[in-house]
């Protein structure tokens, strides 16, 4: 009863929204917003990457918006889980290949991941992906069964202060260009490393958010409060 | 180009489909990483190279891995 | 062809989007109607890099060589995108912190049977 | 200069702030709150005036308009975050002795984070912004909601966040449709190019936003995460989340129908007409699921419930008058809803129990707490001299003004819901003064520094029905904003 | 003075009492009486002196403000002097209560309130009033805990339901004539196509009608009256109550316009013919109910809803024929139900007081010897209350009597005059089952009342007795109102009037009287002397009998109660409980909406967006 209802209302919703769709050609130009971001943005922002452009300085506050919802996943998680019972959980030592291999791969995740978000501006990738692969390299770290720990209190002070850099960033741009996240950096020499204005400060600062909080997510996740 | 991608679409949705219907809830959490494996694939075609690296990382490997931690936390099989 | 042309990225993204759904709506278990969210997300940004698209575009990233050579899709739906993933992979991790705690309550995570708020 | 963007910053860097800070002493979090709350209480009256003559249209990063995310702090943006902030300021000075148990610097964390959510929806002018901030307000509410850990608190917790996040995914498919169909996501570029509002392919978007934006505002048949979330939150989170971010998403809806997708009552659709009808029907279901209701916090929820379709009737009648009525009794329900679930909140703690029963004879022992709620039930009863009142007048004036035979029946509708409102709450009354109860609470005050918010609300309460100039000036350059779409493309877009 | 400055001491005077009341418990009742004194002065001295419009206050672009004429003046007076004696009554009677802080500051807060209403000169100041009096009433009414609850819902939803009809009404008038100010809506309205004055009639009737109490409207007053304080009964069934009546009369004047010059609409005369008829029935049926309660309370307060029936079918009446003579009748038996109903309700509530609240008359009896000045106030209150000549209830019922025969409607007479046997019947119950008949033994040693409440029982006593011989006072001012509404004016003299539709003189009426009891006490003086007997040391078959069996006050009215109890079911109560059922049901029934289980939520969800598309692609398929 309940999947004949589901399946007639889905139904409904999907002829609503091929009327809708219908009118947005697949792989038609449009060249309003994004057209000039393509046209402009290397000028303006001396990012390669018109993606990451996009997303630290055209969209910048989205961007602020985003590490403040990952933050908040954060600590509401760990608000939510960090009341509970204090039932321990048995961890199985994993086998000697993973937990050897772990301590190799580790630090070389790590190394990828700031790689990533460090190159933001010129290659596919940056705060978030960074950040991502920099967290999964502490679920491998978990999975290898490895007590060593990174503290609670670290994850935390790395979060807050790389959501402060952000902040800080955009008041002194708000301070100096009038505009919050407004340009205070040269935009440099186009596809090198230090170039495209405060885009890397940013990116950076948004690795070092992402990964912590979301290595913070696992790590409470697993952990539980011990 | 069209066949594979429509091929690739085509076993998307089963894996989506799958995700639903499978009982063993490990093995409904593989197919939605399947899913947003595939999902990152079709990114990689649709020009985004950006959005599938995010989607590869967290799809596929993060999301997976805190769902698993939750059904070790539960219970593995529906019901 | 040209409809499979056109419309197979839709497609794909509104399949996932209304699986995921009937999946939230069929299913009692918690943790299959997470995997719906998580479906749906998906889907839906999919969905938003389709409508990006911009046929024989390349990527929206310069390279030294061929700089302005050929036509980039929009980057815009990307930045998008980048930004909903991480906002749902934030719902996910809460729902399932979530799941573990109602389990922890009630040693079920069948939704009908959780119906102690109501009315 | 006084940006408006710092009314958004300020609260966020200060959220970032406290796990540092946490980390010097624990007790430092609870003071945090009020500081960039007052901060932002200032900026807002600093902008007031400039912002009465003309929007005041910031964009971050200092590109045109359209290329880059606005805020538009007009003087319902300044309206909404100065109430936000006011409420918050007050709800969180409540909670400096409240909130004891777990980890309070989470809590402290999370509720300004809330607000600041609540800030960007009412200042951005951008919609994928809207949707970014949308998520800030709804997760951090998730996360307060489960904030006690309590087997209700978890349960209502799953439950609004499967609802919210569906919501949320058929918010972003319109964008993305808007987005397709249009090429830009700033929302007076959008309205420039959009004729239009009753053609499929807009509509369609329209009312995927609508639904999206539909649950977190608690219209009826979107709203079944309400009662259990606000009723099983701790009190002041209740306070925040039926005073500040139902309201916000009416906002955002109201926003979203009158600037991007321009409906007047003049145009070709009757879609406003439907959401009048639907904001009577969410009056009256929300007021009769209350008339029974036993858990005195539930009780308060649907309330919220029955006023957000009072505000949303008025909002779609879409009137200057009508409009200017739904602004004031969102902010007359605002002031009144905090204060009730305040008081409730220690009258509660006080009897360890939420059965309506329970709260014999509080009347005597917290008096003071007792008056504060019969203040705060009679100015949502719509009675004189409160501030629900003028609030109550201006919309059954605006919708007799219609000359409209639909309107008047809505209206009749509205007064009926008024009437099982004064039967619920005056119920109440008479438990809490004219019932003898358990006669072991300590006869004992609310602490003072949780008095103070409560006699602050009561105030203004008061003071805003006996003398509603303080506030209509504003209101009436608010509504004129909300409704006069080419004025707000004109101000944006230059 | 401004009106103005009134109201504020009024409401000045409600916050100062219950600040008074947290520093010493003396300063308060000394508090109270002088600012309800104060007030009385304030109004006596206002005699004959109106006060033109004064604006007062700006609210939401609305001038709101205030004057004193004619009509307020007459219940302005009224209201705080019944005011001033039920806070003089309260003295003793509230001594040990506790809250009686709240108590007194809400009861001058009622006379404030009410005072408001009657000067008010907009709608809005009048409809802000009126709300604030029936909240402070809900309150009061809610005092005694327990029963009262109850009662104190029942009244205050009733009482809302009037109120947002009022408003609704209200604000049709300020969107129609984008004015509030009663005079200028008054010359508008001469304007509005009959349909809109009909809408605007009955819109009002309905409010008015369930403060007033009109028949099918009636339901909240008999356990509001009952179980409310007893002082504070007596100003809820004095003025509270009647403040219906004024804004009958205040809409009297609204379409007023309509009097004077071309005759009435013929929807207009049509819809207070209506109200007579409903007044009429709301004499008949309330009375014979009053016979059967057994609490005193209760029976006065189904008086109270009989005696209304009297005011309604005068003004209804009286505006449906233009005819002076009713709707002069109609307000002079405001005032005197005001002063006698207080009086009985203070009668009861002295002994209350003596007894430890008991008012059920089956187990009274015989208190005249022990509580004389009650006892008299009780009497006279009756014989106001039948309409016994030289009292004043007499004169106006007489009033109305006769505007009834001679305008050909025998059939409302005698409704009317019905109702007076009633009543003749079941307040004989009253005073004789209360003070007359046998003293139980437990009562024996009764006190007297104290001082603090024979004073206003004395007061208002000799005011039944006055008005019954000198009517011509209030008259004139009543008379005054009559023509302030744009009827005819009555040929008023101190002792009664003239008119073309008949004269009253209470002189010769009182000169009849003397005589006639003269004669009566001349008989009985020479007839013989009764011997009293022993009632206890009848023999009943050897088996000694406790004196309390002979009690013979109990089941006073037992055969007829037994005959006229299937009829006189309270019909209406009983519906609108049925309809509070039915509602409380239904309300349960959509509760159920919310099941719990988050898939039916998402489904409300996604049926929500799918109707909106479906009635989208109904509406344009093209």
């Amino acid at each position: 009863m309940r999947k004949i209802i589901s399946v007639l209302l889905l139904s409904i919703v999907a002829v609503g929204i091929y009327l809708s769709v219908s009118h947005i050609p697949f792989g038609a130009p449009k060249t309003k917003v994004g057209g000039h971001y393509v046209e402009q943005g290397m000028e303006e922002t001396g990012a390669a990457n018109m993606v990451t452009s996009v997303v630290v300085i055209y969209r910048g506050f989205d961007t602020l918006g985003e590490v403040t919802v990952l933050f908040i996943a954060a600590v509401g998680l760990a608000a939510v889980l960090g009341i509970a019972g204090q039932q321990g959980f048995p961890r199985e030592p994993a086998s000697f290949v993973l937990r050897n291999a772990c301590v190799v791969i580790f630090p070389l995740i790590l190394l990828c991941g700031t790689y990533i978000f460090a190159h933001g501006h010129l290659t596919p990738g940056g705060g978030f992906q960074g950040g991502v692969v920099i967290a999964s390299a502490f679920v491998l770290s978990y999975l290898g069964g490895r007590e060593r720990r990174i503290s609670k209190r670290l994850f935390g002070s790395v979060e807050s202060l790389a959501g402060l850099v952000f902040v800080t960033t955009g008041l002194i741009g708000l301070a100096v260009g009038g505009y919050f996240l407004s340009r205070i950096l040269p935009n440099g020499r186009p596809y090198s490393l230090l170039s495209a204005g405060i885009i890397p400060i940013i990116y950076i600062a948004i690795g070092f958010k992402v990964g912590s909080e979301l290595a913070g997510i696992i790590d409470n996740l697993i952990e539980e409060t011990k | 180009m069209i066949l594979i991608v429509s091929l690739l679409v085509l076993l998307m949705l089963v894996g989506a489909v799958a995700a639903c219907v499978f009982k063993d809830l490990l093995s409904a959490i593989i197919a939605a990483a399947l899913v947003s494996l595939i999902a990152a694939v079709l990114f990689y075609f649709l020009q985004a190279p950006d959005v599938a690296m995010a989607e590869a990382a967290v799809g596929a490997a993060l999301t997976t891995a805190i769902f698993v931690v939750a059904i070790r936390r539960t219970n593995r099989y529906e019901q | 062809m040209t409809f499979l042309e056109n419309y197979v990225f839709y497609v794909g993204a509104f399949g996932l989007v209304l699986i995921g759904l009937f999946t939230i709506l069929v299913k009692r278990n918690l943790i299959k109607a997470i995997i719906g969210l998580a479906i749906l997300d998906t889907g839906v940004n999919l969905f938003l890099i389709s409508v990006g698209y911009l046929a024989r575009g390349t990527a929206p990233i310069y390279t030294r060589a061929e700089q302005g050579a050929q036509p980039m899709v929009d980057p815009v739906p990307q930045a998008l995108v980048l930004t909903a993933i991480v906002i749902g992979v934030a719902v996910l991790a809460l729902a399932l912190a979530l799941a573990i705690r109602l389990y922890r309550h009630y040693g079920t995570l069948d939704l009908r049977k959780i119906t102690e708020q109501r009315w | 200069m006084v940006n408006p963007v710092l009314l958004i910053v300020v609260p966020l860097g200060f959220a970032f702030l406290i796990p540092i800070l946490s980390l010097l002493s624990k007790k430092a979090a609870k003071y945090i709150p009020p500081i960039p709350l007052c901060f932002n209480i200032v900026v807002s009256l600093l902008l007031l005036p400039r912002a009465l003559e003309n929007p005041v249209v910031v964009s971050i990063g200092g590109w045109q308009p359209a290329f880059s995310i606005n805020l538009v702090a007009g003087p319902v943006g300044i309206l909404l975050s100065a109430v936000v902030a006011f409420v918050g300021l007050l709800v969180s000075i409540y909670a400096v002795d409240y909130i004891r148990e777990g980890a309070t610097d989470r809590y402290h964390m999370l509720f300004l984070l809330l607000l600041t959510g609540a800030t960007g929806v009412v200042l951005t002018g951008d919609i994928f912004n809207l949707f970014v901030f949308f998520e800030i307000l709804c997760i951090s509410s998730y996360a307060l909601v489960a904030y006690a850990g309590d087997k209700a608190g978890i349960e209502s917790a799953v439950k609004y966040l499967i609802q919210g996040a569906v919501g949320s995914s058929l918010l972003l498919i319109g964008i993305g449709l808007l987005y397709g169909l249009f090429g830009t996501l700033n929302m007076a570029d959008i309205a420039k190019a959009l004729q239009s509002p009753s053609s499929l392919p807009v509509f369609v978007p329209m009312a995927l936003i609508i639904s999206g934006l539909g649950v977190e505002a608690a219209i009826f048949p979107l709203n079944g995460w309400l009662p259990d979330a606000h009723s099983s939150a701790p009190s002041p989170v209740s306070a925040i989340l039926s005073g500040i971010a139902i309201e916000v998403g009416l906002y955002a809806i109201a926003r979203v129908v009158f600037t991007i997708f321009g409906l007047s009552i003049d145009s070709t659709s009757n879609f406003l007409m439907f959401l009048a009808v639907l904001g009577i029907l969410t009056l009256l279901v929300g007021e009769m699921c209350a008339l029974g209701q036993n858990n005195i916090k539930r009780m308060l929820a649907y309330s919220s419930i029955g006023q957000m379709g009072l505000i949303l009737f008025a909002l779609a009648m879409a009137s200057s008058y009508a409009v200017v009525g739904g602004l004031f009794q969102l902010v007359s329900h605002t002031l009144a809803k905090a204060l009730l679930f305040l008081t409730v909140g220690y009258m509660t703690y006080r009897t360890h129990s939420l059965d309506v029963s329970a709260l014999a004879g509080i009347g005597k022992r917290m008096p003071i707490t007792s008056l504060a709620f019969t203040i705060g039930a009679f100015s949502l009863i719509g009675l004189p001299p409160f501030a629900g009142f003028p609030s109550k007048l201006l919309i059954v004036r605006a919708a007799l003004a219609t000359k409209e035979c639909l309107f008047f029946v809505l209206i009749g509708g509205a007064l009926l819901g008024t009437v099982i409102e004064a039967a619920y709450f005056f119920r109440i009354v008479q438990v809490l003064y004219f019932k003898d109860g358990n006669t072991n609470i300590a006869r004992k005050q609310v602490p003072a520094v949780a008095l103070i918010p409560i006699v602050i609300f009561v105030i203004l309460i008061v003071g805003i029905g006996i003398y509603p100039k303080f506030i209509t000036g504003l209101l009436s350059s608010a509504a004129a904003e909300l409704l006069n779409r080419v004025d707000y493309i004109r101000n944006v877009l230059g | 003075m401004k009106p103005q400055l009134i109201l504020l001491i009024a409401f000045g005077g409600a916050f100062l009492t219950y600040i008074f009341g947290k520093i010493s418990s003396k300063l308060r009742d000394g508090a109270a009486v002088a600012i309800s004194l104060a007030l009385v002065a304030i109004f006596a001295c206002l005699y004959g002196r109106p006060l033109q419009e004064s604006f007062y206050w700006g609210f939401l672009g609305l001038n709101l403000s205030l004057r004193l004429d004619a009509l307020s003046w007459f219940f302005a007076i009224a209201i705080v002097s019944l005011g001033a004696l039920s806070i003089i009554f309260s003295l003793r009677y509230m001594r040990d209560r506790e809250r009686t802080d709240f108590y007194y500051s809400m009861m001058l807060m009622v006379n404030a309130a009410m005072l408001g209403i009657v000067l008010s000169n907009d709608l809005i100041s009048f409809y802000i009033f009126w709300e604030m009096m029936s909240w402070c009433t809900f309150l009061l009414i809610s005092y005694n805990q327990h029963r009262a609850l109850d009662a104190g819902m029942k009244y205050i939803i009733m009482s809302m339901i009037g109120s947002v009809a009022m408003l609704a009404g209200i604000l049709s008038l300020y969107v129609s004539f984008d004015t509030l100010l009663i005079p200028q809506i008054a010359s508008s309205l001469a304007t509005a196509s009959p349909g809109y004055v009909l809408f605007v009639l009955v819109i009002f009737g309905i409010a008015f009608g369930i403060k007033n109490a009109i028949m099918p409207l009636h339901t909240w007053l008999p356990d509001s009256y009952a179980e409310a304080p007893s002082p504070f009964t007596a100003v809820l069934s004095g003025m509270l109550t009647r403040m219906g009546v004024y804004g009958l009369l205040l809409i009297t004047y609204v379409i007023g316009g309509m009097i004077g010059g071309t005759g009435l609409g013929s929807n207009v005369s049509k819809f207070n013919y209506v109200l007579a008829w409903l007044g009429a029935l709301t004499i008949v049926v309330p009375t014979f109910i009053a016979m059967l309660q057994n609490d005193a309370k209760q029976l006065l307060a189904w008086h109270g809803i009989g005696q209304g029936g009297y005011m309604v079918l005068g003004i209804g009446f009286g505006v449906a024929t233009a005819n002076s003579l009713a709707l002069a009748g109609g307000i002079f038996h405001t005032l005197n139900h005001a002063i006698y109903i207080v009086l009985l309700f203070m009668s009861v509530a002295a002994v209350q007081y003596r007894t430890g609240g008991v008012r059920d008359l089956n187990s009274l009896g015989g208190l005249v010897a022990r509580m004389p000045v009650a006892f008299v106030g009780a009497l006279l209150g009756i014989s106001g209350l039948i309409g016994l000549p030289l009292t004043n209830g007499f004169v106006s019922k007489w009033m109305i009597y006769k505007a009834l025969i001679i305008e050909g409607h025998p059939f409302l007479a005698f409704a009317a005059l019905i109702g007076t046997w009633g009543t003749i019947l079941s307040v004989y119950k009253f005073l004789h089952n209360m003070y007359l008949g046998q003293l139980p033994e437990k009562y024996k040693h009764l006190e007297k009342s104290p001082f603090s409440m024979q004073l206003p029982i004395a007061v208002l006593s000799s005011a039944v007795v006055l008005f019954g011989i000198l009517p011509g006072i209030p008259l004139r001012v009543i008379n005054k109102i009559c023509t302030w509404l744009g009827f005819s004016s009555l040929d008023v003299t101190i002792w009664g009037f003239t008119s073309e539709t008949g004269t009253l003189n209470t002189i010769n009426l009182l000169a009849a009287i003397v005589v006639v009891s003269a004669v009566v006490w001349v008989l009985f003086h020479r007839a013989a002397k009764s011997v009293v007997v022993a009632q206890d040391d009848n023999y009943a078959a050897g088996a000694y009998v406790p004196r309390d069996k002979y009690h013979y006050t109990a089941g006073f009215y037992e055969p007829l109660f037994t005959m006229l109890r299937p009829y006189l079911r309270d019909v209406v109560d009983e519906f609108y409980t049925a309809l509070a059922g039915a509602v409380r049901k239904s309300c349960g029934a959509v509760r159920r909406i919310y099941t719990g289980d988050v898939g039916n939520y998402v489904t409300y969800i996604i049926l929500f967006l799918a109707s909106l598309i479906l009635v989208q692609l109904r509406w344009r398929p093209w």
